[in-house]
């Protein structure tokens, strides 16, 4: 077996392991070839590996258990939206507080659970102030002087609208089947994949 | 079943199981495998199509041409043999013996020269073992395709400087005004908080009004408005401003008659 | 952007992606380039990377979901030692209730129990829902509306097929047509022929 068959049986060995591979591991892959192909034909075999990746977008590396190929670090930026995970969905909960906020604004927390009947969590105001969809606008003066939530610039952005004067009024969407095509309309007018960090 | 054994079929000295209290003392005759690994191999049948198509194929038979007599006779001993092994005899075979033992019957009963167009009884049968037979060869066939794990191996490099980045969930209009729509449902139930219809703008206004006051702090009545909005901008600010007085959110002053007036967010 | 530039940012994702990447997915990674990079640039991007891989040890390969990089078969087995545990062996079961759910879909378990004669067990279905290799797409409109399940592409990908025309022909046992013959054939050398009268 010459040096660059071995070094073809490393390369599959390394790129097909989820684990890097240490010297001793790469030598069991020819426990039955005669003679076996001791260390340092090995080590010439990775030098070859090495060498033949110069310039792609993986590489050859040492790590403290073995070796491994892994991505370039100069290419991993490039591909960071591989690990993007959007989670499924908001809670029925967290929409109802955003709509309430949308169409009673300026409006408290108070305000919202008394028309829900249900509390309304801290962690759906934090969510919605973190999205940057609402904001607080002032102060009720009533006793505990709550805070007045309204929306942003950045909830019209998502949804496509211009100014909240474009939200359909309350009688239709009482009446949500004839909405319908009005809807369809404004969202497909949406720009399609709008960064979410609008400013 | 009763039927008597044919002559040649061979006969072992003990028995092989027993039947009802009756000595099984022959294997049928195509078994060709030790008695102990009877019970792995009639497991390994995958029903009764299964069973009939190896008896059909052990004897070499063209599934056309199946001797029906012969294989029932078969195909009730290994069902015999189920039974006195106490494998879980699923009734799928006892439905097929006894559509074997119909099969049988009705070739025995003399039939109307007249009716040619009925169906041989065994073309039902035949179509079923075919059908079967196709899918338990496509199935083979599935099994040696290259597989991920086996043959195939994809390449899934680490890469330890990548981070997983949660994107927050994007929302469509229609969800929110369908989340809209239950909770003024749900409104409507108690009367108190009946959604009034209150013009959108003129709420929206409200918000930018406040937002515009600092607290504690006069602002000019006329600075709050725009006069390029026009007439009906100006009436939504004028609106807004008296729903916010009667929420008691804001405050007007006014020195003396006719002297400005100043807005004020009220502070407790 | 040139096309080696856009050839390496590919193959660093392709290399890093846990699955088969579509072109769209690829497309994605470019989506704050200006101009992005068209469909035409990214086929031309995956030719470069399927050159420079000829004669390594992996290559890159279409699946049904996209594109993926795999160990070349010629190679696999010289790193079978890697894996201590042979690879599962699926039952007959599973493999008859697979190909003809594969062949006939959409199809309902009771379909598939005629033509097997046994019952499927759920456990099997639960299985293979689970692998992502089949989904329910719709329910046959008969009493119980069953359930018609249909292979997944995550089912192609797993046996390195672009699309279900890839499968190997369903066997013909014997041409169907040829039966009614066959038949009347049989029907001759058949015993006693005896008139009811009738004639």
């Amino acid at each position: 077996m010459n040096n660059e068959q071995i070094a073809l049986i490393v390369e599959a060995a390394l790129m097909a392991s989820e684990r890097p591979l240490s010297l001793e591991a790469l030598a069991r892959l020819f426990a039955d070839e005669e003679p076996r192909p001791e260390r340092g034909r090995l080590l010439e075999a990775l030098e070859i590996i090495r060498q033949a990746y110069d310039g792609r977008a993986v590489e050859l590396v040492e790590v403290a258990s073995g070796y491994r190929f892994q991505v370039r670090k100069s290419w991993v930026p490039w591909i960071a939206k591989l690990w993007e995970e959007r989670p499924a969905r908001y809670s029925r909960a967290l929409l109802e507080t955003l709509a309430l906020i949308a169409y009673r604004q300026p409006i408290t927390r108070g305000e919202i659970e008394a028309i829900r009947g249900v509390s309304v969590s801290s962690s759906i105001i934090r969510t919605l102030l973190e999205r940057d969809w609402i904001r607080v606008v002032g102060h009720k003066e009533v006793p505990g002087r709550p805070a007045l939530y309204a929306t942003t610039r950045a909830f019209l952005d998502h949804f496509g609208l211009k100014s909240l004067d474009e939200l359909p009024p309350l009688p239709e969407v009482k009446d949500l089947e004839h909405l319908g095509e009005r809807l369809a309309g404004l969202e497909e007018a949406r720009p399609v994949e709008v960064s979410d960090g609008q400013g | 079943m009763g039927e008597p054994r044919p002559p040649s079929e061979p006969a072992t000295d003990r028995p092989l199981a027993r039947v009802r209290g009756q000595p099984l003392a022959e294997i049928p005759e195509d078994l060709y495998i030790p008695p102990d690994a009877l019970e792995v191999f009639l497991e390994a049948f995958e029903g009764p199509l299964d069973l009939l198509l190896y008896l059909i194929k052990r004897q070499n038979l063209d599934i056309l041409d199946i001797p029906i007599a012969e294989i029932t006779r078969q195909y009730m001993a290994y069902v015999e043999l189920m039974k006195a092994l106490r494998l879980e005899l699923a009734a799928e075979y006892l439905v097929m013996a006894a559509m074997l033992a119909e099969i049988k019957s009705r070739m025995l009963l003399p039939r109307p020269v007249e009716s040619e167009d009925e169906e041989d009884p065994r073309a039902e049968l035949v179509r079923r073992l075919q059908e079967y037979e196709r899918f338990r060869q496509a199935a083979e066939r599935l099994d040696e395709l290259p597989r991920v794990g086996r043959e195939l191996i994809p390449v899934h490099l680490e890469t330890p400087q990548a981070k997983v980045v949660r994107l927050p969930p994007r929302v469509s209009l229609t969800e929110l005004l369908s989340a809209l729509q239950e909770v003024m449902a749900r409104a409507e139930l108690h009367q108190h908080h009946r959604i009034q219809r209150d013009p959108l703008s003129v709420r929206a206004r409200m918000s930018e009004v406040l937002e515009r006051l600092e607290a504690g702090r006069f602002t000019e009545f006329t600075e709050l408005f725009d006069p390029a909005e026009g007439r009906a901008g100006v009436v939504v600010t004028f609106l807004a401003l008296l729903e916010l007085l009667k929420a008691a959110l804001v405050e007007l002053i006014q020195a003396e008659p006719f002297a400005p007036i100043h807005v004020k967010k009220k502070v407790a």
